[in-house]
């Protein structure tokens, strides 16, 4: 009864890094870095290093909008499929012979379209945020079959693109994906900390009915997750068809599934109002350097699914512990001050 | 009573404008399809769902415990892996049917250690074995290629036509039944309603409600199990990705039956026609003819619509038979204005 | 390459090449029967002779009596691929009309969504058979035990079944239930070929990264089988990594990338199939390390013949491809299921359709016949 | 001016009605509110009060009748255009977001108001807001640390200080308090009071919702009184005596009845102390909450137990009961050690409880309530591993009868029921499991006082027939009404005993009694 006894023991300000949570996975990762560096020279090298990076981009976008809806007490099953559309649109228009930042507008705006409608289903019509989205998750798709014919995107490629695709590199290491990604990450976390928006998400999320009586308007503080996480599918999308140069219709598939995951190592709760970009790209990260590794080390690719189920259960795991750890401590320190006073 | 009251008191039973809209459909295509109703073809797509009802079935008990299963699909691929391996080895066939089941059980146990005594997130665990289950069938299937046990009786399993349908179809309704009798009449089911629609009250009530939930979770992983076994009888041979999948349909299929994904409310029944309502658009389209390209879209649709469907007319009929019920407002609003 | 095949398309007025091409096949279509075709038909350079006859189509046309033949269509899943051999298809069925007024009805349908891919095949024929096609062309991941029981119930009906692009060589030919299995030879024609080509381009020495589709299908095992062989035959070569490249570009770019850091100086990458190959190619950039010049370099080799494949030789992005004669196998099935439907005759139960290995000297006239192929007249099923 | 002599109607509900799908709430109900008074509206659970403020408030809409608002028709079909308003309302439900901060929870969704700037800026300046709410959370006792901590972790009594916070802070023209003071201290009831009437001299209307009827008196000048969704009629307090006003309530037949058993309690000297003992705890600890507490229940005991909110009151019985694991200490039931680890296992040992919030710890809101009378013992019902439906029936019968549970049928939907039948219900429960020692955690919160004598009547009645009882009441002559004895909790040490109450209040009455308890809770620890 962990959220029952939470309410009986007394809460502490300290010990935030222990109680952190995703200190645990963050923890794990160090440990799991370290032995590989020793271990495997060629991991440690910057090369590998921008590997990792630039192959957890895509998660990255999605987790972070994935994290905002989390936040607001939803989830988003659509993301995969929205953004494999939105690629579609940004490939299909620059190939139609469409100015390609134009395409990319246009792109966003499908992407953040399809948000909006989770959102109006979700809230107009009350559907339950699991199904709505998963529905869309296939109308998407569908869309995008019927779109292509099952064709694969060509012939959308330039040469700016593959700097946006990241395939080029603007300085050293440095593309622009990851450029775009700090800052989405940035403008994400602050819209979080810092404005009416990001405090309304998390009181949503923890409990609509009090931020009701609070006088928000719940429903379209929904929405507007709903719309940010379509968005940042929308980036991933333009981001993704640079990166692979074509787009097939079902490049979408899974997505969904490793968003949320990284969403949750990440800290965020599925129960809502809880939840940091910084989590969405650890979590991101600990996903891209699973499989790396998995790669690196040369697991037999019969093994890989194995492996990443048992990661994703330790992360999980990790995150509890050290969250369990953590309130241990406060609650001994708790007794301690409170000795203080009474002294 | 009169008729309308009747009508109104028949449709204020939740589901049933699912069910409706189920046989509304089912007619549709058997007028606009010769081969809707060909025996085979029904007795196929109703085979070939078997196992997801059958998860169906054993997923209801843990959404209504007020959790989530994703692993059931791959379990379910896992099983039907085991259970045709040792087959194939020779071993009888009640012996290989029991290791497909155990399968499922073990993996259930799994998820449900971890998840009741660690209290991490169900979604995420569950989503962990889904990789491990279908990781080891992957392994399996590399190792041993599953094409086919020699032992007709294990065929027979999901083959034998009884009374007009194959024991695929028995097996599954058999289960359905047992297992909703069980949910809404046993003190155990009881205690699994009690669990989903409030943890802490039933904690406090004296229910063992982690108990409760380790053992839906159970329940669900054996029911993956002789899915497996009824789809590995069904398919003689299995590959890696058997199975993929399943889980969303069950619980989509739940869902749109109006099970609550918070836990508490639903029955099996219900998200079984759900299941069923899905396989069947599926299974109709084809026949049809329809462009598979998008089924996904209206396959989408029909759910998006369903679910309202469902509602509206619950609560059109619970408005209509309102006027004869007492006064009881003030704790209903308080919750339902939300 | 002037005269390249049909480049033209087929139009009403048989025009020359067209004609003298789908003559000689037809003729041994209806005459030596279809083992000719296996010798001559589906081989492009076959396409290049032939004279009209315009007496043998009257006949055909005759016999046919304008019937219509109800064929469906399913490929595992929908791609670059199996949209060639479809269109392939249709390139033949439309010159059949023509000559033979035969009618078609055309029906696709590919496993999509999220029912697995195997049960989605199957109900997709089980629907077919109860809505009593006359012809169901099959390629599937569904192993080759899992689909005969479904066979047998289609034959019971009288429905002809056709696999295509299915490693027919792996399984036990005696229990295959279908009417003719079109394809090629995974294990020497493609996993083979591959392999023997990335030895001698590296001159019998060099180590290498191999990219599998998701273990467990029947094509990554038969082409494991050919690339060991070849492996065996040339020690020299080392593998020195491998991974799961999903069949997909993006996840084989990923796993590419990620050998590559462990062996940047490998000499050599095979990708099971050329999307793989091709996310192999864009890792090397990504690297920054050099393709393969014809003296140094990187070599990539991948398998499928798609457009994109040879434009990327073209480019110098891929060093080499095996063309599986996706466009052979579209008009053999074709052919095949005329020649039984229509006709009435007996074809030989495995076809297996020349391929061959694609590179910079020879893509030219590949990338042209695939673009025919892509130029199909009419679309059918639509 | 001085408003409270020139008083205006600043608003007026003239003819609400408002029908939810079975029933009608509210028929043609008028509300009149002027500026500067403090109106208290009163009636029985399920009178319609709620819904007519949550009408107000812009929570749910009416079907019929207008809202004149400082002389204009206004409607208000959102909580943020009632705040637009300067309609503010503190909730009964203590309406609290955990995961915040105590500042966020402040200005949550009233920065506009806050910042007296009625454009909207989306940024949000902590500090800048911390500065406007300063005074207002120092007269609440609402530290500057307190400010920036999640609120969590707080307790009922600075979260309800917090709601008032928020709901002064953009000072209303009209507040609405809905059972300001449960969960109170009399010293903070007494604070809240002195604020109400700041408030009301400053001008704003106050309509005041509450159980409490003595609270009023002397506070509020006007009462509007409900009843089944009607307006009985408006009165003027001068004058009026409690008795009245619970006829006014409930009807001549019930009041009466009411008051009588009002002064129920025997003079007679305490016996119990002799009586076997049921219950005993030794040393029992649990981390940085309960420290080595030790106590005796006698069968046929009323036990009391003070202290201030915090003191450990309710972690003591949960302790007890099996919800928190305990770190040291013995729990010995009819003479024997026990180990009790669940709840489930104190059941099995003859403990029950009613929880404290109703809502969130007692109903099971989807349960008919038959079934939420039998969760608690399943054997009773269950043959063979399944439910008898008539044995089930008819046990739940049985106590609807018994202690007179306002229902349609056993099948209905426990939350469709009044507060006080909810309790009953969850009486019931643990009734059903025929226990030895009942535990009542704050039993008639929230519920209108004929619920509530209904309540204390069957507590006395299972004391005289031999249970033992474990009674915890914020409310202290609630607390001294039912107890033989009180045990005073401070800062989860036992600090005081107060033996033989009965004889005590008829010696020298209640007011010295409460005057000892609270001396021995707020005690400062030197």
């Amino acid at each position: 009864m962990s959220e029952f006894r939470s309410k009986v023991s007394i809460a502490s300000t300290r010990n935030r890094a222990l109680m952190d949570p995703s200190f645990g996975v963050v923890a794990l990762l160090a440990l799991v870095v370290i032995v590989m560096s020793i271990f495997q020279p060629s991991f440690k090298t910057s090369g590998n290093a921008t590997n990792i990076i630039n192959a957890m981009m895509t998660v990255s976008f999605l987790a972070i909008g994935m994290t905002v809806v989390l936040i607001s007490g939803g989830i988003d099953l659509s993301v995969g499929s929205t953004m494999a559309l939105t690629a579609g649109v940004a490939g299909k228009f620059i190939s139609y012979g469409m100015n390609m930042y134009v395409a990319f507008i246009f792109a966003l705006i499908v992407g953040a379209l399809v948000g909006l409608v989770n959102g109006l289903l979700i809230t107009k019509l009350a559907i339950p945020d699991f199904i709505a989205t998963l529905a869309m998750l296939g109308i998407g798709q569908g869309i995008m079959l019927y779109w292509t014919q099952g064709v694969p995107i060509l012939g959308y490629m330039s040469t700016p693109y593959y700097y946006i695709g990241g395939l080029r590199k603007i300085l050293g290491p440095i593309s622009i994906p990851m450029i775009v990604l700090v800052v989405v990450a940035l403008v994400v976390s602050i819209l979080l900390k810092k404005t009416n928006l990001g405090l309304y998400f998390y009181a949503v999320g923890s409990s609509s009915v009090s931020t009701r009586n609070a006088g928000v308007h719940v429903g379209r503080i929904k929405i507007w997750a709903y719309v940010i996480s379509g968005l940042l599918a929308g980036i991933a999308g333009i981001h993704i068809a640079g990166r692979t140069t074509t787009i097939p219709p079902l490049i979408g598939n899974g997505y969904e599934i490793s968003a949320i995951a990284a969403a949750v190592i990440g800290g965020a709760s599925l129960l809502g109002g809880r939840g940091r970009v910084v989590g969405a790209l650890i979590g991101a990260l600990t996903l891209t350097l699973t499989r790396n590794i998995i790669n690196i080390v040369g697991i037999a690719s019969s093994w890989q699914a194995i492996v990443i189920g048992c990661v994703l259960i330790g992360a999980v795991l990790a995150n509890r512990a050290s969250e369990m750890f953590g309130k241990r401590i406060s609650e001994r320190t708790e007794k301690l001050n409170k000795r203080k006073v009474s002294a | 009573m009169n008729i309308a009251s009747r009508v109104t008191r028949v449709l204020s039973i939740e589901g049933v404008a699912i069910l409706g809209a189920f046989v509304l459909m089912v007619l549709y295509f058997s007028f606009s399809s010769d081969s809707f109703f060909v025996a085979d073809s029904i007795r196929y797509y109703v085979n070939e769902a078997a196992p997801i009802f059958l998860i169906t079935a054993g997923l209801t008990y843990v959404i209504i415990a007020g959790g989530i299963d994703l692993s059931i699909g791959a379990v379910l691929g896992l099983s039907a892996g085991t259970s045709l391996t040792f087959s194939m080895w020779g071993w009888p066939t009640w012996a290989s049917a029991l290791i497909g089941i155990a399968t499922g059980l073990l993996f259930g146990v799994i998820n449900a250690a971890i998840i009741t005594f660690f209290k991490v997130n169900d979604f995420i665990v569950t989503l962990g074995t889904l990789n491990i289950a279908g990781g080891l069938l992957t392994v399996l299937t590399d190792h041993k290629q599953l094409v086919g046990t020699s032992d007709k009786n294990f065929m027979a399993i999901a083959g034998t036509m009884v009374f007009g349908v194959t024991t695929g179809i028995v097996i599954a309704i058999l289960a359905v039944v047992v297992l909703e009798f069980a949910l809404l009449q046993s003190s155990y089911g009881r205690r699994v309603y009690a669990t989903g629609i409030g943890r802490l009250p039933a904690f406090i009530s004296g229910i063992d409600v982690d108990k409760v939930k380790f053992q839906a979770y159970v329940i669900s992983g054996g029911m993956a199990g002789l899915g497996g076994v009824v789809l590995a009888a069904h398919l003689n041979s299995v590959q890696s990705g058997l199975a993929g999948g399943y889980e969303l349909t069950a619980i989509a299929g739940a869902v749109l039956g109006g099970v609550s994904l918070s836990g508490g409310r639903g029955s099996i029944w219900r998200a079984v026609v759900g299941a069923l309502f899905l396989a069947t658009l599926k299974q109709g389209l084809q026949l049809l003819g329809v462009d598979p390209l998008i089924y996904q879209i209206i396959t989408g649709l029909c759910i998006l619509i369903g679910v309202v469907l469902d509602r509206s007319v619950y609560n059109l009929a619970l408005r209509i038979s309102g006027r004869n019920l007492e006064r009881n407002h003030q704790a209903t609003t308080e919750l339902s204005s939300v | 390459m002037k005269n390249v095949p049909g480049t033209e398309g087929v139009s009403a007025d048989l025009n020359p090449n067209m004609s003298r091409r789908s003559l000689l096949r037809s003729t041994a279509l209806v005459g030596a029967g279809i083992g000719a075709v296996q010798l001559l038909g589906s081989s492009p350079a076959s396409a290049l002779g032939g004279t009209i006859n315009s007496a043998l189509d009257k006949e055909i046309r005759a016999m046919v009596k304008g019937r219509t033949i109800k064929v469906g269509f399913t490929p595992p899943v929908l791609s670059e691929n199996f949209t060639q051999i479809e269109n392939a298809a249709w390139q033949k069925m439309y010159e059949f009309e023509k000559r033979f007024g035969v009618k078609w009805v055309w029906e696709r349908q590919a496993p999509v969504g999220d029912f697995n891919a195997v049960q989605g095949t199957l109900g997709i024929v089980q629907s077919w058979i109860s809505r009593k096609f006359d012809a169901i062309a099959v390629c599937t991941g569904a192993n080759f035990a899992t689909v005969q029981d479904l066979y047998k119930q289609a034959n019971s009906k009288g429905l002809k079944v056709f696999q295509f692009n299915q490693p027919a060589e792996l399984y036990p030919v005696g229990d295959l239930q279908t009417v003719s299995n079109i394809g090629y030879d995974n294990r020497w024609q493609s996993g083979y070929l591959a392999g023997k080509y990335l030895a001698n381009t590296l001159g019998g020495k060099g180590q290498i990264l191999q990219i599998w589709g998701p273990s467990g299908s029947d094509w990554t095992r038969g082409r494991k089988i050919g690339f060991d062989k070849a492996l065996a035959e040339n020690p020299g070569i080392k593998v020195v990594g491998q991974a799961d490249g999903g069949y997909v570009r993006d996840k084989g770019f990923t796993a590419a990338q990620d050998l590559l850091t462990k062996n940047p100086s490998v000499n050599a990458i095979y990708g099971e199939n050329e999307e793989m190959a091709l996310g192999a190619s864009q890792a090397i950039d990504a690297a920054n390390l050099k393709h393969w010049d014809g003296k140094s370099g990187i070599v990539t080799i991948g398998a499928d013949g798609l457009v994109s494949g040879f434009d990327a030789i073209a480019a110098g992005k891929l060093t080499a491809t095996v063309d599986i004669g996706g466009i052979d196998q579209g008009q053999n099935l074709i052919e095949t299921i005329f020649a039984t439907v229509g006709l009435g005759q007996t074809v030989t139960q495995i076809i297996n359709n020349p391929t061959q290995v694609v590179d910079k000297s020879n893509y030219a006239w590949h990338k042209a016949y695939a673009k025919w192929a892509l130029s199909a007249p009419k679309k059918y099923g639509k | 001016m001085d408003l409270v002599n020139a008083p205006q109607a600043i608003l007026r509900m003239e003819g609400i009605s408002k029908r939810y799908q079975a029933v009608q709430a509210l028929d043609r109900v008028d509300l009149t509110i002027h500026s500067g008074e403090i109106h208290a509206l009163l009636g029985g659970n399920g009178a319609g009060k709620s819904t007519l403020l949550r009408i107000l408030s812009g929570l749910t809409n009416p079907d019929e009748g207008k809202i004149i608002f400082e002389g204009n028709e206004i409607a208000v079909n959102h909580p943020s255009r009632a705040q637009q308003l300067g309609i503010s309302m503190i909730h009964q439900e203590l309406s609290i977001i955990p995961d915040l901060t105590v500042l966020e929870n402040i200005f949550l969704g009233q920065q506009r108001v806050l910042t007296k700037s009625q454009k909207w800026t989306p940024w949000i300046n902590r500090r800048d807001l911390a500065k406007r709410v300063r005074d207002l959370t120092q007269t609440f006792g609402i530290s500057e640390n307190e400010l920036w901590a999640p609120a969590a972790g707080l307790g009922s009594l600075k979260k309800r200080s917090i709601e008032i916070v928020k709901a002064l802070v953009s000072d209303p023209k009209i507040l609405i308090l809905d059972e300001p003071t449960s969960g109170l201290e009399e010293h903070e009831k007494e604070l809240l009071f002195e604020q109400m009437r700041t408030l009301q001299h400053r001008g704003v209307a106050l309509v005041w919702v509450t159980h409490h009827l003595d609270e009023i008196f002397g506070l509020a000048a006007k009462a509007t009184i409900m009843r089944d969704g009607k307006t009985v009629q408006e009165v003027s307090l001068e004058g009026l005596t409690v008795e009245k006003l619970i006829a006014f309530m409930f009807g001549s037949e019930a009041a009466s009845l009411i008051n009588k058993v009002e002064t129920a309690h025997g003079a007679e000297e305490d016996q119990n102390q002799n009586s076997p003992v049921s219950l005993e705890v030794q040393g029992l600890s649990r981390q940085g909450v309960l420290k080595n507490i030790s106590l005796k229940l006698h069968e046929g005991e009323i036990l009391g137990i003070a202290g201030l909110a915090g003191a450990g009151r309710s972690e003591l019985v949960r302790a007890i009961i099996g919800v928190d694991a305990i770190d040291s200490g013995t729990i010995q039931v009819g003479g024997v050690t026990r180990k009790i680890n669940h709840p489930k296992k104190a059941y099995e040992l003859g403990l029950a409880m009613i929880p404290e919030d109703r809502k969130i710890l007692g109903i099971l809101s989807e349960f008919s309530i038959e079934q939420n009378v039998t969760l608690a013992k399943l054997k009773k019902v269950t043959k063979l591993g399944f439910i008898n439906r008539q044995r089930e029936g008819k046990i739940s019968d049985s106590f609807v009868a018994q202690l007179m549970i306002k229902t349609p049928n056993l099948k209905e939907k426990i939350r469709n029921l009044s507060g006080g039948n909810q309790q009953k219900v969850i009486l019931s429960r643990c009734l059903n499991a025929d226990p030895n020692i009942l535990i009542f955690d704050e039993p008639t919160q929230g519920i209108d006082i004929s619920s509530k004598i209904e309540v204390h009547k069957v507590i006395r009645n299972l004391a005289k027939n031999g249970k033992s009882i474990v009674v915890i009441a914020s409310e202290l002559n609630e607390l001294i009404g039912l107890s033989d004895r009180v045990l005073v909790l401070r800062e989860g040490a036992l600090v005081g005993e107060i033996t033989n109450i009965p004889a005590k209040v008829s010696k020298d009455g209640f007011a010295a009694i409460e005057r000892e308890i609270l001396h021995a809770s707020s005690k400062v620890s030197s």
